[in-house]
């Protein structure tokens, strides 16, 4: 069998066919990307607040962390928090006297691409609560909100419409980025394959069918952003929406 | 309460932007059923003077009384006021119907939402009874076929007669209008005064900075000329606007008409 | 009750001595001899695929407890963790592609590209001895892929583990292209002596058991039994 | 999910210049400073002057790397672009169903596919083997250009896009209204008028560029981020060359962020 | 060349958006030196007939000729018309010098890169003999201390006044104007006017859309009133608007008044 063998039953879903390896590689992935997204959405959230509304020393810190994942290639930050991250709790651990944390290969993925998405999602809803017109925050002051009620009834819900674009896209980054975990050696789709068309030689085939799922997923993921896109936007007529 | 009588009442409001001292020491009182017309030239202060009735802007000094409560202020570091309880604050508020020159009605919302959503999760009010009393308010302002539609779709007029429905749902004490159609476009002004003389015929309490003359004359009881952050004159509409006393004025009257 | 512990493997297939099969499961004499050497010291062993170049940070960091993924002892590591004794050794050989001969000497591979597997033994070997002669040192993050960019044409020699070597000539791929040249003169400074399992420095009380493990398993016949089905001659060494 | 905006990967936007002297960012400064010392003098770096002439060469191909994909990549993107905007519509979709592909899928994937399926397809032919093309087809550098130049056509032709198709029409109506051929009217009003609208997201995607470049260390070209990588196994460093890479990309990072200011600074930023 | 008098001749120009025929048979001509006013309501098809004479809308029936020389279309197969020859509709276009109602300067340019485009890279001229042509025209309609500016950093009349001295640049047989003041603000619409003003008493052959019936007044020598796609009464411009004979115009006159 050389690079060029398109023997599909390799792609099998039973062994001897790598298929469902494959599909549980894509899951990791996924499971991974959903993770990450969503701790990143968690650190956007504090972050865009804490640098809205925030001390000088906490917008100087956020503005540190967003420029440096901004400025460092994913891979790299992905190298350095999987050791250093697992590390730092582990010291952390060991200083306040509890036994070393077992941090699972899903559970470092996530926490590092959660931080990389964490400056891209504070930056996003940043903006977001930004676009929010300033008068309908001072209407839910002007008719006896507190801040805390005029947050979670206006500003957030306000916010999602110019949110949405944005955070789409760092989904769709995000299942990408998951690749990168390859290269320290967490079994996700793009791992998978590579052992699969390691271990049959063949390259092509499974490089193909590994691009044809990330296709999917994302093909996929563009259909229901768009669908919650468009509800996100209910209220905001054309020229708004532009 | 010694003053109940008195539906508002500000005393000697002074407000300062910096080294921009806007108002400079303003008194001025209604009784229950008043209907103030605020007038003054662009950048006499009107809006200021109004947002400071609810504390959108804090006062540097002054104080405001509405219906015997004063709203406590304490002094912050930096020579202004700041409010001494902030759920006061937000009280008074919710009996404080403002509408605004671009209507700010909450965009992410349908117009029957908006309207339900201070009594509902401010004041507290059970959603049924808040949808029955937006429903007839919206019939009243002639918004009840719109009452599913997001803002964003509708008319300057139809969004300013919405948020008015939406002040009036709070059953405010006083209602605050700050240039109400001046945002809108001509043919779209008389839909939205109309409904504010209407309010004014019913005897509510309001105060309404406008540059409508002559709608002013019509509905005001009382009528208050601003300039350079002090009241120049004020009086009857039948005065001011036929007996202006100060030369000020009488080019402002001149000017707009 | 057992002691749990992570053991790291290079995620790269490195048969015969690991690689995941079709199904997801790791297999190949490595494999094996770590289920022997966790059963006799009574540990529950848990596999972790790890980048090869990561183990060392991966193990240091406490992601993993230990290494066994054909790691040789070498005084360069020991600076970095601890091993146990050996459990296997095999000279290192250079195979390159058919009908081309040179011999596995520097002199041999004057101009030639050479291939290595990245963070290994022969990766520093090649480092030392042939870096001066040799047109490019190609660094690959598995084995595997360096087998196949010699199949490719795009190396010209490859140093590796003389088994791994062997059962990659044994395939299609590599008895269409390629041949042994023969084994490096050794070097036990550079290429060790043979491969152990790798653990913390502090944690001399894992170290202690895998030692007592290896030596049961080798006394009690089960290190026979397994290499017998992968090899035909003495992979422990001399 | 279509307008363009949405489509414009997250980038780096520089902070706004704001006093660097308040006392409290003296302060962070200090505790920065101090954390620099301490790793300068607790981490090891006695690698450093070993290493440097190999780290020099790295960065070299990093940076030939990343100028050469992105220039090539742009001179892809802007007919990509403008197929989705003036069609032939078979064109266009093909162009559409491209710039969907590239942007579908992982970079990493795509790299190695280039490498290790199609790279490894050419040696089975004889005709290739003894073609002059060998010499490059045996290297890894060609197939980390190939994908890096065609993910940034991609990323950049669906900018081109947008760009092409948001120059007001008045525009070019006025330029056929004087007389304008074709071509002229493409030379000298739309495709200039188009390229300016994309400068502020051209530092966006070059950054995205310049931080996808060290993917090519997987497929053996030895650009910076595998001379670190041989720096890590030959020392046994986990953190300190890692570190010393998030440092140098930072530095490029920037160095490329005030280039495009400074480009950008030199026409009008209104009107787009 | 029999009718070299003519600058300009249209003759029974028909065009149809699909089942819309917006113009259904106009025939205008103007003598060198002719300034022809041309209103109507919204939507009577004064741009598109603007815009036929330089093909920018290609008719569906007609000629247009200018200084003598006829437009050549030949039929496309759709029961319209297209050039036969695009060389010569681009020869003509340059000819004509047209002013937009929104501008349309090209924004990445500066003021004076706008004005010698035309005739550096389409009509060949030396770069500096058209920098000192668009340096007199721009002093002329008073920008000259803006010609290194962009566009976006200019008023709109400023805007408009840059796009005139582009059209001059090109020195056209023939300027078209289509409603050159209605995108500007009320305050900068008398700039512009006064320099086209300017252009009509220096006896420039010109065709003007405007909303301006007042500026229509003193400059045309010529008003056509169009209606419903035909000419629906034209005359000097004091017939026009001091004695109008149809009803629709008496209406039209009336309201824009
Ligand atoms: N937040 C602020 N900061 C600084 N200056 C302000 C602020 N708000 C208002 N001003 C200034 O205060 C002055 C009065 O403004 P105000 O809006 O009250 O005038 P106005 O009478 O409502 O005018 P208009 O008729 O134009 O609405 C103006 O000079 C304005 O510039
Ligand atoms: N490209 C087009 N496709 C379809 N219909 C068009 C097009 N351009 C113009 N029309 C229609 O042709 C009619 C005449 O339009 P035109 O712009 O010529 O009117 P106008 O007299 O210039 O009006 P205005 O004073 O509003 O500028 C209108 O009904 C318009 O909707
Ligand atoms: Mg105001
Ligand atoms: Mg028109």
């Amino acid at each position: 069998m050389g690079p060029t063998s398109f023997d599909l039953n390799l792609l099998s879903l039973w062994s001897p066919g790598w298929g469902g390896v494959l599909l549980a590689g894509l899951m990791r992935s996924l499971e991974v990307a959903v993770g990450g997204f969503l701790l990143g959405l968690l650190i956007g959230i504090g972050g865009a607040s804490a640098k809205l509304w925030g001390g000088k020393v906490l917008r100087d810190l956020l503005e540190v962390y967003t420029t440096v994942v901004r400025g460092v290639p994913e891979l790299i930050l992905i190298l350095i928090l999987y050791y250093a991250g697992t590390d730092a709790v582990n010291k952390l651990m060991l200083v306040l006297g509890l036994p070393s944390v077992d941090i699972s290969g899903l559970a470092a993925g996530i926490f590092v691409i959660g931080v990389v998405q964490g400056a891209y999602s504070t930056e996003v809803l940043r903006g977001a609560i930004k676009a929010i017109p300033a008068g309908q925050l001072e209407a839910a002051r002007a008719y006896g909100m507190s801040p805390l009620l005029s947050l979670r009834r206006i500003t957030l819900p306000a916010m999602l419409p110019y949110a949405i674009p944005g955070l789409s896209n760092l989904w769709l980054i995000a299942t990408k980025d998951t690749a990168l975990l390859a290269v320290v050696g967490f079994s996700e789709l793009t791992l998978v394959t590579r052992q699969a068309a390691g271990t049959t030689k063949a390259y092509m085939m499974f490089f193909l069918a590994a691009g044809v799922l990330y296709l999917l997923v994302t093909l996929l993921s563009n259909v229901i952003l768009g669908a919650i896109e468009k509800r996100a936007r209910r209220g905001l007529s054309r020229e708004q929406a532009a | 309460m010694a003053e109940t009588a008195q539906a508002i009442e500000v005393r000697d409001l002074h407000k300062r932007f910096g080294p921009l001292e806007v108002l400079k020491g303003v008194s001025l009182s209604a009784k229950q059923g008043d209907v103030i017309a605020l007038i003054g030239g662009s950048g006499s202060g009107k809006s200021t003077f109004l947002r400071c009735i609810n504390m959108l802007e804090l006062p540097t000094a002054g104080s405001v009384t509405i219906h015997g409560e004063t709203i406590e202020l304490k002094k912050d570091g930096n020579g202004g006021l700041m409010p001494a309880n902030r759920r006061q604050v937000q009280r008074i508020r919710t009996k404080l119907g403002m509408v605004f020159q671009s209507f700010n009605l909450w965009q992410h919302m349908t117009v029957l939402q908006n309207v339900i959503e201070v009594p509902v999760h401010v004041l507290g009010q059970p959603r049924d009874q808040a949808i029955e009393v937006a429903e007839a308010l919206l019939r009243r302002v002639g918004l009840y076929e719109k009452r599913d539609a997001y803002p964003a779709f509708l008319s300057g007029g139809q969004q300013q007669r919405a948020a008015i429905a939406r002040a009036l749902a709070i059953q405010p004490l006083v209602m605050l209008f700050d240039e109400p159609t001046s945002a809108l476009d001509p043919e779209l002004v008389g839909e939205v005064l109309s409904v504010i003389g209407d309010l004014a015929r019913e005897k509510r309490t309001m105060i309404l900075v406008t540059h409508e003359m002559k709608f002013a004359r019509q509905v005001a009881s009382h009528v208050v000329y601003l300039h350079g952050g002090v009241i120049e004159e004020q009086g009857p509409p039948e005065q001011i606007f036929g007996d202006p006393q100060s030369e000020r004025l009488k080019k402002f009257i001149s000017s707009i008409h | 009750a057992a002691e749990d512990i992570k053991i790291g493997v290079d995620s790269g297939p490195y048969p015969p001595f690991s690689s995941p099969d079709a199904s997801g499961k790791w297999v190949g004499w490595e494999i094996e001899m770590m289920d022997a050497f966790c059963a006799e010291a009574k540990l529950t062993c848990t596999l972790s695929p790890i980048a090869f170049d990561g183990l060392i940070p991966a193990l240091n960091a406490k992601k993993i407890d230990a290494i066994m993924s054909s790691m040789s002892i070498t005084d360069e590591r020991k600076k970095a963790i601890d091993f146990s004794d050996k459990y296997y050794n095999t000279p290192t050989a250079i195979i390159g592609p058919k009908g081309v001969k040179f011999e596995p000497t520097a002199e041999g591979l004057k101009g030639k590209v050479i291939g290595v597997q990245v963070s290994t033994i022969h990766a520093a070997y090649v480092q030392k001895y042939f870096a001066k002669s040799v047109a490019e040192v190609k660094e690959y993050q598995t084995q595997d892929e360096a087998n196949n960019d010699l199949a490719a044409g795009r190396l010209d020699a490859i140093q590796a583990d003389l088994v791994t070597l062997n059962d990659f000539l044994k395939t299609d791929q590599g008895k269409a292209c390629c041949e042994l040249k023969g084994n490096v003169q050794d070097d036990p400074a550079i290429l060790g002596s043979g491969v152990g399992v790798g653990v913390r420095k502090e944690d001399t009380a894992l170290k202690d058991k895998f030692n007592a493990a290896i030596k049961a398993v080798r006394a009690n016949g089960t290190y026979d039994k397994i290499s017998k089905k992968y090899f035909d001659f003495n992979i422990y060494g001399k | 999910m279509k307008d363009e905006a949405t489509l414009v990967p997250m980038t780096y936007a520089p902070p706004k210049a704001r006093s660097l002297l308040e006392p409290h960012r003296i302060a962070l400064a200090a505790v920065f400073l101090a954390i620099l010392v301490s790793a300068a003098y607790f981490m090891r770096w006695d690698w450093l002057p070993r290493y440097q002439d190999r780290l020099i060469s790295g960065l070299w191909t990093t940076m030939l790397m990343l100028i050469s994909t992105s220039v090539v990549g742009f001179v892809f993107a802007v007919p990509l672009g403008l197929v989705q905007v003036t069609g032939p519509k078979p064109l266009a979709w093909l162009a559409n169903a491209f710039c969907t592909l590239i942007r579908g899928t992982p970079l990493l994937l795509q790299l190695w596919l280039l490498y290790y399926g199609l790279g490894s397809l050419f040696a089975q032919y004889p005709e290739i083997r003894s073609s002059w093309a060998w010499p490059y087809l045996r290297q890894a550098w060609p197939y980390g250009f190939a994908a890096l130049t065609i993910s940034f056509a991609a990323y950049e032709g669906e900018v081109m896009r947008g760009a092409f198709s948001g120059v007001p029409k008045g525009e070019l109506e006025a330029a056929r209204a004087y007389g304008m051929g074709r071509w002229t009217a493409f030379r000298r009003i739309w495709f200039p008028r188009a390229v300016y609208r994309t400068l502020p997201t051209l530092t966006g995607e070059t950054v995205l560029q310049l931080k996808s470049t060290p993917l090519v260390a997987t497929v053996t070209v030895m650009d910076l981020y595998s001379v670190i990588t041989k720096v890590r196994q030959d020392t046994l460093l986990t953190y300190e060359p890692l570190l010393l890479l998030a440092l140098i990309y930072l530095c490029l990072t920037g160095i490329l962020v005030l280039a495009f200011r400074l480009l950008e600074n030199r026409i009008p930023s209104r009107g787009n």
